[in-house]
């Protein structure tokens, strides 16, 4: 499969997606710089974490500007794959390709930990190979990840199944202790209506390889892999 | 010239976490007065139109795109003539 | 600006901080009377923290060479060579005062400033550690700086994308008007792109890259010279406003124009900023240096000569290319969205000469400025009265725990400032991106795995400043001992350190005489265990109302792993596993934590050193771990026997039981803070082989107990001493700091 | 009662990353009149004290001690009397 890493001046995660996709999982990656106005031909694309702009004004709300913008959105209506991670979920959002809106923890700290998600919805591309309501291990490192979106969105997103991820304790409850940042009803992770465009706070790149502490986030790429194969 | 100053902050509905912590530290200090704190943030920027009508059409617009995100904030913003 | 004769008639170098004699000095260097900016150019450079004078003589006894020394101390970074063709760059440096001023960015740019120290070599910067030293957690004030400064850590490193792996926090009434906030930052680089900041080849451009030039941060020393009226002071801010965002850039940036081969020489422009980074270049050559101010792109207007050369805005570096490749160097930056302005070139009269709308600013030898230029002072030194009556402390006069203390005791060092766990920090920074970390914060060293090597390393910085202050020579050279011992528990071979001395005013004999005992104490060390010194930093007048601090020399270390994959951590792994003590049984009190702790007392002369069993007892540890006999390895520091064996129990979520025989003080057999000694876990079956080994290595061991259980026990003799939950013990540990400093 | 509405900004001769990154942006995406960009804090905070002396007294401590650090920032406010 061909994928795209979008690179913005500030990201900081690109070369580790890229490192996965390349050397674990032996896929063909381009990386897409943010000042390009093509894809190219890629299956999927992959905005990474960072801080992008700095994070200035707020997360993603100057990236969401950028030129290759245009591009993502083009190729997100087409149905083509969009993943977003941490700073490229923030993205997303203020692009305007997910609902809502990132607010700075409750604890108004970083933070950066192992936590444990639920699966909620295990039929999209990128979930297909997990149980349903399985709880993986997957790191967050964020300091702006208390997702949220006001009670009539948030019907919306629970009616479509759109909330895909959501932080759990290790019993599997999405209690608020397990809840490491404010975020609303739990959120982790959630997809568009059309079910291509995925945003998530956690990064699954960094839980991709055994020797680095777990390898739960893996199966989220394979699964973009074989959904992309079966769709042919 | 104009110079406008705007202000953004959270809507009502949004938590203020950080309005939230600033009064619970000035409450340990002694501040118990302190009844409510709301944080947002104030830009000023420096304009060079020649009108006022051009000015307010340009911040609209830059407000509503760049400076506030409407999920979560507001804005509003005044407008003083400068000197070149 | 005042004029050359009004200088001499105010006497204007006293405000900016230099000696009667230095201004003589500059007067006949220069065979005139110095102009205003070039007085403050000789006062900011002479200063002791760019010139080192009280230090510098002493930096000979140093060892600084070795096979793997690639670099030495004197340039940016020092550069270490690991293999595979691959050299790891390193260096320490405080940002003390900023920090004291201004947490949270003084911290930042600590980081920004220190990242630039690697990558100006040529280097990725892969991971960043600090040292860190606070005064009471309870006291609001100290709150605030920890605060601040742990965010500032964490945004500025989060932000450019390097993984802070390690550090240390400590906790001390010494510190308390004068935090202590060191950073480290590691760079990796294939051999043939370490680059010097040297400025060569007459003819050559001089550029200016980064961010514009403003008047922030224009210097301590010159800061309250009388020329300043106090508008002008409010213009001038000493502390910076860091900008992560662009250093992320520039990193890249002059990677990409490193790599692709135009660059003679490149300088990040730190304290001092221009003139400081035009000098050493131009220093070092042999060269000089010719610029127009003019051209150096400014933020505010109407700056004169004295503030753009001694403006300190960060995110900026001065950049030597090969002539004719401006427009190469200009366009790399402008793909990053940095500017790269020619403001001059190299010349080959050894002199720094400065024009400024048309007029010769400043025109000095640009080698009298360097390090090798500034005076140099050795002070008188003198013994401090107060160790005297340390030392003469009688052991024998201090009551030993009761059976039934012993407990209490557990659980006050267990949740003490300086034991209980750093979490609450090290959670605020990202220590994973990069995807090299293969250990983090939370065990004794970091190791990281590199990409295109089986091999990896291990890094570590320590201190322990109670022992310093008890002894400073012994306690300098413990902390490179402890450094060695937390990269030996980790599994790698400790092959170089960077220091950074923080300590008193060295123009008063007591201090003095504990800087040179610290250096000669590192000295020791070092040359016992194979370490070389290959960059440091010294930050000096820590004090307040005359208090000096604890002596606080910070020893950042870097270990190599041949084989990446085989180190441990602390944590215990198996139930039924061997808990092993490497070294003896100790019964030492002196300087512990327990003693300060539980009898407010500090007495003695600190723990007793002995190198030769650091090297034996840690290269047996290694070759252990090495030879995959181990299951998890820790060093016995803070806390003694019985914290380090707690300590790899909650790391490894798994109770342990523990049977002591001795007749020796149980206060000191438990929570004495002897050295050289580990804690190992092994299983049953390669008992046997981890024996053989240890008489190989003339290493004593002793069977403690296993690993398992839901608890951790101890008992001396037939008496169970310590019975503790670990979940219970995880949970105050875990959020100890935390409710010290009032979060929770 | 009285409210406040409090502004802290980095002293001029600070650099300010935030307003450099948002004018740049700005910038290419067309508003090329936009000249300077500052960004600072904007706090609103309720005192529940009698007397607007009162109000200044303990605002003038709090922005100094809390919610500025003079080495970089300066703040000023307003204050208006609301109802309680
Ligand atoms: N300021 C800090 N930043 C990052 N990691 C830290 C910091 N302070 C402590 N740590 C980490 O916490 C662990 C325990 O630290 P410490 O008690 O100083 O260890 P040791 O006694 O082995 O030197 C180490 O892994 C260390 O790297
Ligand atoms: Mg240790």
């Amino acid at each position: 499969m061909k994928f795209a890493v979008v690179v913005f001046p500030g990201s900081n995660c690109d070369q580790d997606c890229i490192h996965i996709l390349r050397n674990v999982l032996h896929q063909e990656v381009t990386a897409v710089w943010h000042q390009d106005a093509s894809l190219d031909d890629a299956q999927c694309v992959i905005l990474p974490g960072g801080f992008s702009y700095g994070d200035y004004l707020r997360t993603g709300a100057l990236a969401c500007f950028s030129p290759i913008m245009a591009a993502v959105q083009d190729f997100a209506d087409q149905g083509g794959l969009v993943l977003g991670i941490c700073n490229g979920f923030q993205i997303l959002l203020e692009a305007g390709l997910l609902p809502g809106a990132m607010l700075r923890n409750r604890s108004l700290r970083f933070v950066c930990k192992p936590q444990l998600l639920r699966v909620e919805n295990n039929k999209t591309p990128f979930t297909h190979l997990y149980g349903e309501g399985r709880l993986i291990q997957v790191p967050i490192a964020h300091g702006e990840g208390n997702y949220f979106l006001d009670p009539e969105g948030l019907e919306q997103l629970r009616k479509n199944k759109q909330i895909v991820f959501r932080y759990a304790d290790a019993t599997g409850n999405a209690s608020s202790e397990a809840n490491p940042n404010g975020s609303v009803d739990n959120i982790a992770g959630i997809i568009n209506a059309a079910g291509n465009v995925l945003g998530m706070m956690p990064h699954p790149e960094r839980s991709s390889e055994a020797v680095l502490g777990g390898a739960d986030g893996l199966l989220l790429f394979q699964a973009a892999i074989a959904y992309l194969a079966e769709r042919g | 010239m104009w110079k406008a100053e705007i202000h953004v902050t959270l809507k009502d509905a949004v938590l203020d976490p950080q309005g939230k912590a600033v009064r619970s530290v000035l409450g340990s200090l002694g501040y118990s007065a302190v009844e409510k704190v709301r944080i947002g943030k104030y830009l000023e920027m420096v304009l060079n139109v020649d009108s006022r009508a051009e000015a307010e059409r340009q911040l609209d617009e830059i407000c509503h795109r760049v400076l506030a995100n409407p999920v979560i904030e507001q804005y509003d913003y005044q407008l003083v003539e400068v000197p070149r | 600006m005042l004029k050359p004769e009004e200088i001499k008639q105010t006497q204007a170098w006293k405000a900016m901080g230099l000696k009667d004699e230095e201004y003589q000095r500059i007067c006949e260097i220069l065979g005139r009377l110095p102009n205003y900016t070039e007085l403050g150019m000789y006062a900011v450079l002479w200063s002791e923290h760019c010139s080192y004078k009280h230090s510098r003589p002493l930096f000979k006894y140093f060892p600084t060479k070795g096979p793997r020394i690639l670099v030495g101390p004197g340039e940016n970074a020092g550069a270490v060579d690991i293999g595979d063709g691959l050299a790891i760059v390193m260096k320490v440096e405080s940002h003390n005062h900023p920090s004291a001023v201004e947490p949270y960015q003084g911290a930042a740019t600590g980081v920004g400033g220190i990242l630039r120290d690697i990558f100006t070599m040529g280097a990725r910067p892969i991971a960043n550690l600090n040292s860190l030293r606070f005064g009471n957690p309870q006291d609001e004030h100290v709150r605030r700086l920890v605060r601040g400064v742990v965010a500032g850590i964490g945004d500025y490193g989060n932000c450019t994308g390097v993984p802070t792996v390690a550090g240390e926090v400590g906790f001390a009434d010494c510190y308390s008007g004068n935090c202590l906030v060191n950073a480290m930052s590691v760079g990796l680089a294939p051999h043939e792109l370490i680059t010097q900041a040297v400025a060569d080849g007459v003819g050559n451009p001089v550029m200016v890259v980064g961010s514009t030039t403003g008047r922030d941060g224009i210097h301590g020393a010159t800061f309250a010279s009388a020329e300043l009226s106090e508008e002008n002071e409010e213009k001038r801010p000493s502390v910076q406003v860091g900008d992560p965002f662009t250093e992320k850039l520039l990193i890249e940036a002059c990677l990409e124009l490193i790599q692709s081969g135009v660059v003679v020489g490149i300088q990040d422009m730190g304290a001092a900023g221009l003139t400081s980074s035009s000098a050493e270049m131009a220093g070092k050559a042999g060269c000089g240096i010719e610029m127009d101010l003019t051209l150096v792109p400014q933020r505010e207007t109407g700056m004169n000569s004295y503030e753009i050369m001694l403006s300190e805005s960060q995110e900026r570096m001065l950049v030597v290319p090969k002539a004719g490749t401006e427009e190469q160097v200009k366009a790399i930056f402008a793909k990053w969205g940095l500017h790269a302005v020619v403001v001059g070139r190299v010349t080959g009269d050894g002199m720094l000469r400065i024009f400024h709308h048309g007029q010769l600013a400043a025109e000095v030898p640009a080698k009298s400025l360097s390090t090798d230029g500034a005076p140099a002072y050795v002070p008188p030194a003198e013994k401090p009265a107060y160790l005297d009556e340390l030392w003469q402390y009688d052991f024998q006069q201090l009551p030993d725990l009761e059976l039934e203390e012993i407990q209490e005791a557990f659980w006050q060092l267990l949740t003490s400032p300086n034991i209980v766990s750093r979490r609450w920090v090290w959670e605020q920074y990202d220590h994973h991106v990069q995807l090299g970390t293969l250990v983090g914060p939370g065990s004794d060293a970091a190791v990281l795995r590199l990409p295109g090597t089986k091999r990896g390393i291990a890094l570590t910085i320590d201190c322990n400043s109670r022992y310093c202050y008890q002894n400073p020579r012994v306690g300098a050279a413990l902390a490179v001992a402890e450094a060695a011992r937390n990269i030996y528990a980790g599994g790698g071979e400790p092959v170089a350190i960077t220091d950074g001395l923080n300590l008193g005013n060295p123009e008063k004999p007591d201090i003095y005489w504990q800087l040179r005992e610290t250096v000669l104490g590192i000295a020791e060390a070092c040359e016992a265990l194979g370490t070389p010194i290959t960059s440091g930093n010294v930050s000096l007048y820590n004090e307040t109302e005359g208090q000096a601090i604890y002596p606080t020399p910070i020893i950042g270390m870097l270990g190599v792993l041949e084989d990446a994959q085989k180190h441990a951590t602390i944590a215990f792994k198996n139930a039924g596993d061997l808990i092993l003590l490497v070294g003896e049984l100790g019964e030492e009190l002196s300087g512990s934590e327990y003693l300060e702790v539980r009898r407010q007392l500090i007495a003695g002369p600190g723990p007793k050193l002995d190198l030769a069993a650091e090297k034996r007892h840690g290269e047996f540890c290694r070759t252990a771990i090495a030879q995959g006999l181990v299951n998890s390895c820790h060093d016995i520091s803070d806390g003694g026997l019985a914290v380090a064996l707690a300590e790899c129990a909650m790391a490894g979520r798994i109770g342990a039981q523990v049977r002591l025989h001795s007749s020796k003080r149980r206060d000191g057999l438990l929570f004495g803070e002897s050295q050289a000694r580990y804690v190992l876990s092994l299983s049953e079956e390669d008992y046997e082989a981890v024996r053989d080994l240890a008489v190989e290595h003339g290493v004593p061991i002793s069977l403690l107990g296993r690993v398992g259980g839901a608890e951790f026990a101890v008992e001396l003799g037939e008496n169970r001493v310590i019975e503790a939950d670990l979940q219970k013990m995880l949970e105050l540990w875990n959020t100890g700091l935390e409710r010290l400093l009032g979060e929770k």
